[in-house]
């Protein structure tokens, strides 16, 4: 070491510790430095923690003054959602309804073309055709989603009309196709990054037994990546109940009391901003009937995130 | 398999080789489908819109007359709105994701952390519309401003950071940091000579990510209460006297693009339509320039960064 | 029927003037060599010098990533095949030649679904005969007996010399032709390392082997013909008496001596 | 620089915009305007508050609203500024719907009708049995307020199970595709959506079937779903001379430019009272805090001159 | 002053009674062992011995991993600090004792800037020293005439050989007091392996040495001491002509000759 306290004298004393007190004191100036930054960090870190809290202290304060007027009980059985009526019934149950209902549909059309896509992309389409293709695909998550709401209602709906001209002209069918589409880049773009993260070597192993690209991908790829599958698949579950825009422009907002993906449904984010958009007082029943919905949806995700958690721990893989 | 086995090899194959064309092809009837629908979505507002595109469009500022409305204080608002979530979201995400990479010890706060930015990242758009509603306008008092907006869509997107730092960090191996060490750096020199530099590239992606998705984010910023009409420009930031920089605008009303865009398609004139048409294809514009610039950095930063 | 060399030990494969690129980098210049059938022949020499590429030419790998350009060929007797014919499928190839890892890479399945895998992708659907295989595989390998009683436990859960045999046994249950082994014991530690050479031992008589190994003990104890490159070049080719005690040229006995590498 | 902030409802929004259009481009932007819509009630509450100069409002100020301004020290003076007819529509190829009474409409619209009353032949036995498929406006907005009370009997008294929306865009498309549905708003959307939708003739107090439109609104025969607007100015807020100027351009405009968005002026003369009101600051209500159906101009005229 | 071992040699640090637990596997079993100054000292044994678990012992790299545990002392002579002890800080043993890693592994920035970082950490701004100390550290890498004008040009642009002498100059530029190897040419070809060796020999005046390889020869050529070590015991310890010509145990001899490893 050739380090003394006067800068530049490399060469001065080559190979010469330093003095006790000198590094006594510089150690102790590089500890506190380190520490403060490292707070500072820590600090920052906490922000994400403090959001959460700040959420779940918005809603749960709104919420408790709602539950002081209307009954958890009758909140959680009800089936009629009329909060902003003469006669008001506060049943989620219509809206939790609508929102299963989208998400599955959404689901349904998310979950296997974007898994089909990421698989393709990932193991069959060429490096130059997925470095094309893949921020083009992203660029399906960053359209607005009232866009997608519109296109719903002016297109996707009246194509199903050809197809079944009983539908109404507003439905979860329609909306929940549409939102499938606009989740598929998350599911896919995950995925595929989850399927390439497995080593080669893996691969490897399978093309040196003989296996097809599918048997490969099906096979082996897959299931060595599925807690990555998972966690695309569980965000796309989150964006598809959280959904707002296009369920409130093509769904119908009929609080339906209802599984039947033909009829029109409100679902618990489309009550929320049909609210907002609306006339209501702050401090109102109904006004707080929205941090209810709120807290509502808030749980489901937040229950789909833990399940989400468990399952990547219990299918995590040490390659 | 033996040798003699080789016709029967072959009838194997051309069964599994079937079923792959099968899958192959319907690999690229998915992939078709996405891109056909993006495609399809831009040209039609492409082809609605493309009569009201012209330097008025975006001088102007909306009017009930939609021969005149434009977009003046929708994109300025949404540029403003942007500059807030970034200022707010960038260093607080790299922070975050900084320390959880390269500090924390493993232990049950770092992991409630950890699982909880896991979570945030699924938490509805409009749910944090409602926290901002809560908290930003009523509880601090900003009101319905830009400053309420800006903050509303920097934490929306402060997973989005958190999570692509960490990504970023994690790809630069480990034998770059046991150098560093090795020769005798700490962890901030570490830190700040190494993993921030070679994880920048990776981190501006994922920030012009996010944020390419906060532009087009509607539901929050309705749930604040910010559909107004506004037909003027905040303050501007840069003040007359030192030190040059004024920060009324941040208090100041404002709409952003994908509002205008909603106020105009609830319009009952069918000409304002045609607007919302364009205001939707520039805001796509938009996000696909953010985008490009994301993919320039990946193809053109990252390549110098070699191990 | 197959052709012989001098000696009279039968061939099963005879590389001719085979040179292998990367894009345009030639990592592999003109070689010619014979394979013998169930014989172990090893390929040594410094790193880099394209051991691992000429292996892998052996079941088509190279076909897995763009830019790869074979020319010559390597034709498998008894049928006189030229494995590297665009016309061959690699698939076919693959089939037909098993290839285990310097790494174990075991599968994400269980240690059954791992050596049950080619059976599957053969499009087997008879229990009791995958359950033979297995069984006989695992015997092979000389694994069975550690995993008789947890046949359904994943396989990663495995020794690194346990994972090795069991990828191995992977390739053994579908009875190839030609087996190939890239250092597959350099990831592993003097115990499992000694088994596996035995292992290879054993397997001489049912299958003809082709080895990689930067250990040259390990190629004088396992082989009985070794090959010496260099640079991308075949140097000598021969018994392993004869390479190991009197090599024709001043290199090879510079390597084998240590002198480099 | 000088602002005028107004908020309130989204009816009478489109008028109030037009002015605040104009206004500001006659001042050349010396005065910003801007103008929310968080509805009538949210209006009040922040005018109450003393967050803004002016409220819009598609029903009288009431009670609750009322005792929240005196508590503040809130004056305020109140201007009707226009009236608009609430427009029952049907689809154009139903030929069925002729006219609609109140008792009609009642029984499709009331509570107790959720569920039950499924089929037109229900509503009335000469109606073919076809689904009834229903369209109206969002349940937190002043126009569901005034359409049950005036229909039902009590605001807000209606059934739930129908397509409500803030954005009465979707509810022309919805009712535009469907031949069995009906629908109600503004009719601003009916008068911008001729060709899709019909307008359904109401029976009247009179036993008249009337078509919505300015004749019948101004001479008073199509009731009960016309109503007047009002524009609230807080007296505090007047002393700025850049919010009086605004009022006084509102009233001195108000006639050309709510028919230009498709609302129905008041007369002439309704103009002037309200600006001598203006001048002479007469503070209060006319309606004494509680909702009313079926004002018609002279009532309102009359009690305005009164104050 | 310094601590002098039977043969008169100064010691420049001595492992005594050191054991190293990884969780709770316990990697090295007690070790006792005298580096001595200006001398270079191999560490060799089959994979998985503990070799690189020892040589990371001496800059503390194990502290940048949770769950890592040291028991016993290493003394660092002439000042007799306890490199193990909690007390002293990681930082400064990392900066008395520099290391150079089996995977060349600049950073990605330009020559210059790899040489300068050791400075530059050390507060040094001066520029003209820091230019004087990369010239030096570089030519004393042997590396000088290579880079001399493109110093800045990015360091990954080096071949591997050169990126590896780059690595070693880094060091060098913070005079070090030890310098440790862990298989440094083991990712070479046999030309920059030659040339590693060459500068190996050409510091062993300046700098003590110790350096891990698995190339028995390679220890030979370059080392005058060797520690032999087998599942995380050092089983033997002397003058490397000793060693390799006489061994004391067994085991030694057999992974010399090649039996297994
Ligand atoms: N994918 C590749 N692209 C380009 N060059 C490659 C690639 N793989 C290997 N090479 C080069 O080809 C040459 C031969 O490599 P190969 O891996 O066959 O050597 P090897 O003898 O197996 O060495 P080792 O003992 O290190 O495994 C080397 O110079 C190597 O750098
Ligand atoms: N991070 C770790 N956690 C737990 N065990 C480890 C870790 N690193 C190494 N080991 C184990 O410690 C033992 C010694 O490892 P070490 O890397 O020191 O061996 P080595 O002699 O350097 O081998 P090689 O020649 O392969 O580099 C091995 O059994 C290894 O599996
Ligand atoms: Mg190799
Ligand atoms: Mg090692
Ligand atoms: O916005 P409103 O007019 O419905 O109160």
């Amino acid at each position: 070491m050739q380090e003394t306290n006067s800068g530049g004298a490399v060469t001065v004393a080559p190979y010469g510790p330093l003095s006790v007190s000198d590094r006594l004191a510089k150690k102790a100036l590089r500890n506190f430095k380190e520490r403060v930054i490292e707070l500072l960090l820590l600090g920052a870190a906490c922000v994400s923690v403090l959001t959460t809290v700040g959420i779940i202290w918005v809603l749960v304060s709104e919420s408790v003054n709602f539950f002081g007027t209307v009954s958890i009980w009758s909140f959680l059985t009800d089936t009629m959602w009329t909060p902003l009526f003469a006669e008001p019934r506060y049943g989620i149950l219509p809206l939790l309804a609508g929102t299963l209902t989208t998400s599955v549909v959404a689901l349904l059309v998310a979950i296997p073309l974007g898994t089909t896509i990421a698989i393709y992309l990932s193991e069959f389409a060429r490096p130059t055709v997925r470095e094309v293709v893949k921020p083009f695909l992203e660029l399906l998550g960053g359209i607005p989603t009232i866009v997608y709401g519109y296109f719903a209602l002016m297109v996707v709906i009246p194509l199903l009309q050809l197809i079944m001209p009983e539908l109404s002209g507003f439905n979860m069918l329609g909306a929940g196709i549409v939102m499938g589409i606009a989740i598929i880049p998350y599911v896919s773009s995950l995925a595929e990054d989850a399927m390439r993260a497995v080593p080669m070597s893996m691969r490897e192993g399978s093309y040196a037994m003989g296996a097809t690209r599918l048997q490969t991908a099906f096979r082996v790829v897959f299931p060595a990546a599925l807690s990555g599958i998972l966690s695309a698949y569980i965000l796309g579950i989150s964006r598809a109940v959280g959904e707002t825009m296009i369920v409130a422009v093509a769904a119908g907002m009929q609080p339906n009391f209802t599984v039947n993906p033909l009829e029109p449904a409100q679902t618990i984010s489309a009550y929320i901003v049909q609210v907002a958009l609306g006339d209501l007082p702050h401090g109102s029943i109904g006004y707080q009937s929205i941090f209810a919905a709120g807290l509502s949806l808030m749980l489901m995700t937040l229950a789909l995130n833990l399940v989400g958690h468990v399952v990547r721990r219990r299918f995590r893989e040490a390659y | 398999m033996k040798a003699e086995d080789i016709p029967l090899i072959r009838k194997i194959i051309r069964r599994n080789k079937r079923l792959e064309v099968l899958f192959a092809v319907a690999g690229f009837l998915a992939l078709l489908l996405g891109v056909l629908t993006f495609v399809a979505l831009f040209a039609q507002m492409a082809v609605a819109g493309w009569e009201r595109i012209s330097p008025d469009f975006f001088t102007n500022f909306p009017s009930r007359r939609a021969g005149q409305a434009g977009i003046l204080s929708a994109w300025v608002g949404s540029l403003l709105v942007m500059l807030v979530t970034a200022v707010s979201a960038v260093p607080l995400g790299v922070a975050a994701g900084i320390y959880l990479e390269e500090y924390a010890p493993k232990n049950l706060f770092t992991d409630i952390i950890e699982i909880n930015v896991t979570n945030l990242a699924g938490v509805p758009s409009i749910v944090y519309g409602l926290l901002a509603l809560g908290v930003f306008v009523y509880t601090f008092g900003f009101g319905q401003s830009i400053l309420s907006a800006g903050l509303t869509l920097g934490l929306l997107i402060l997973p989005v950071v958190i999570v692509a730092t960490r990504e970023s960090i994690r790809s630069i191996p480990l034998h770059i940091r046991e150098a560093a060490y090795g020769l005798g750096a700490t962890r901030w020199q570490v830190t700040r000579d190494h993993i921030v530099p070679y994880s920048l590239p990776g981190i501006m992606t994922g920030v012009i990510i996010g944020m390419s998705r906060a532009i087009g984010e509607t539901a929050p910023i309705i749930t604040i209460g910010a559909l107004t009409f506004i037909a003027f420009l905040p303050e501007s930031p840069i003040g007359p006297e030192f030190p040059w920089v004024n920060f009324e605008w941040l208090k100041s009303g404002f709409t952003v693009m994908p509002i205008q865009m909603f106020n105009w398609t609830s319009r009952p004139e069918e000409a304002f339509q045609q607007n919302a048409a364009a205001a939707g294809f520039i805001l796509v514009l938009m996000t696909l320039a953010m985008n490009a610039v994301s993919i320039w950095i990946r193809y053109h930063v990252r390549k110098d960064i070699k191990w | 029927m197959a052709a012989r060399n001098a000696g009279g030990v039968p061939v099963k494969a005879s590389v001719e003037n085979f040179s292998f690129y990367y894009g345009d980098f030639k990592a592999l210049k003109s070689i010619s060599m014979p394979v013998h059938e169930k014989r172990v022949t090893a390929l040594i020499g410094p790193s880099g010098c394209g051991k691992s590429t000429l292996l892998r030419t052996f079941n088509r790998m190279h076909d897995l990533y763009p830019g790869n350009r074979y020319e010559g060929t390597i034709r498998l007797h008894p049928d006189n095949t030229n494995l590297l014919d665009p016309a061959v499928d690699p698939i076919e190839v693959r089939m037909r030649i098993g290839m285990v890892f310097q790494k174990p890479n075991p599968f994400p399945k269980s240690i059954y679904e791992n050596v049950a895998y080619g059976l599957r992708i053969r499009g087997e659907r008879n229990r009791s005969v995958i359950d033979d295989s297995v069984r006989e595989a695992l015997r092979g390998a000389a694994l069975w007996s550690e995993v008789e009683h947890r046949l359904h436990d994943p396989a990663t859960a495995l020794s690194g010399g346990q994972q090795q045999r069991l990828c191995i046994a992977r390739c053994l249950a579908t009875q190839p032709e030609v087996l190939l082994f890239d250092e597959p014991t350099s990831a592993l530690d003097p115990i499992a390392t000694a088994s596996i050479e035995e292992l290879i031992h054993e397997l001489r008589d049912k299958v003809t082997i082709l080895i990689v190994t930067h250990n040259m003990q390990q190629a004088a104890r396992v082989s009985d013909y070794t090959a010496y490159m260099y640079l991308g070049e075949l140097m000598e080719f021969g018994e392993t008496n004869q390479i190991f005690v009197n090599p024709r040229r001043k290199e090879t006995e510079d390597y084998i001596t240590g002198r480099f590498g | 620089q000088s602002l005028v902030k107004i908020d309130g409802s989204s009816t009478v929004f489109p008028v109030t915009e037009a002015v605040a259009e104009d206004f500001q481009s006659s001042k050349k932007g010396a005065v910003k305007v801007t103008v929310g819509i968080s509805g009538t009630g949210g209006g009040f509450k922040k005018f109450c508050r003393g967050e803004i100069d002016i409220a819009d409002a598609s029903r009288p100020i009431l009670k609750k609203e009322m005792e929240a301004c005196a508590q503040a020290g809130i004056k305020y003076i109140e201007l009707p500024v226009a009236f608009d007819a609430l427009t029952v529509v049907a689809n154009p190829k139903n030929a069925f719907i002729k006219q609609l009474s109140v008792e009609q409409l009642k029984k499709i619209w009331e509570p107790g009708a959720q569920g039950t009353i499924k089929s037109w032949k229900q509503v009335d036995p000469s109606f073919p049995d076809a689904p009834l498929k229903l369209f109206g406006a969002g349940s937190d907005s002043g126009t569901f307020d005034y359409f049950t009370e005036a229909i039902v009997g009590k605001a807000k008294a209606s059934r739930g199970d129908y397509t409500a929306s803030e954005d009465d865009n979707v509810l022309v498309q919805g009712v535009s595709r469907d031949v069995n549905a009906i629908g109600y708003f503004g009719y601003a959307y009916y008068a911008e959506n001729q060709g899709k939708l019909k307008a359904v003739p109401i029976v009247n107090k009179e036993g008249k079937p009337v078509e919505p439109g300015a004749a019948t609104v101004l001479d008073g025969s199509y009731n009960p779903l016309s109503r007047p607007i009002f524009i609230y100015v807080a007296e505090k807020s007047l002393e700025k001379a850049e919010v009086r100027d605004f009022v006084t351009y509102y009233l001195k405009n108000a006639s050309k430019l709510a028919t230009e968005v498709k609302y129905v002026p008041l007369p002439a003369k309704a103009y002037e009272i309200a600006l001598d009101h203006v001048n002479k600051k007469k503070l209060g209500t006319v309606f004494g805090g509680e909702a009313e159906v079926g004002v018609t101009i002279e009532a309102l005229l009359a009690r305005e001159a009164k104050l």
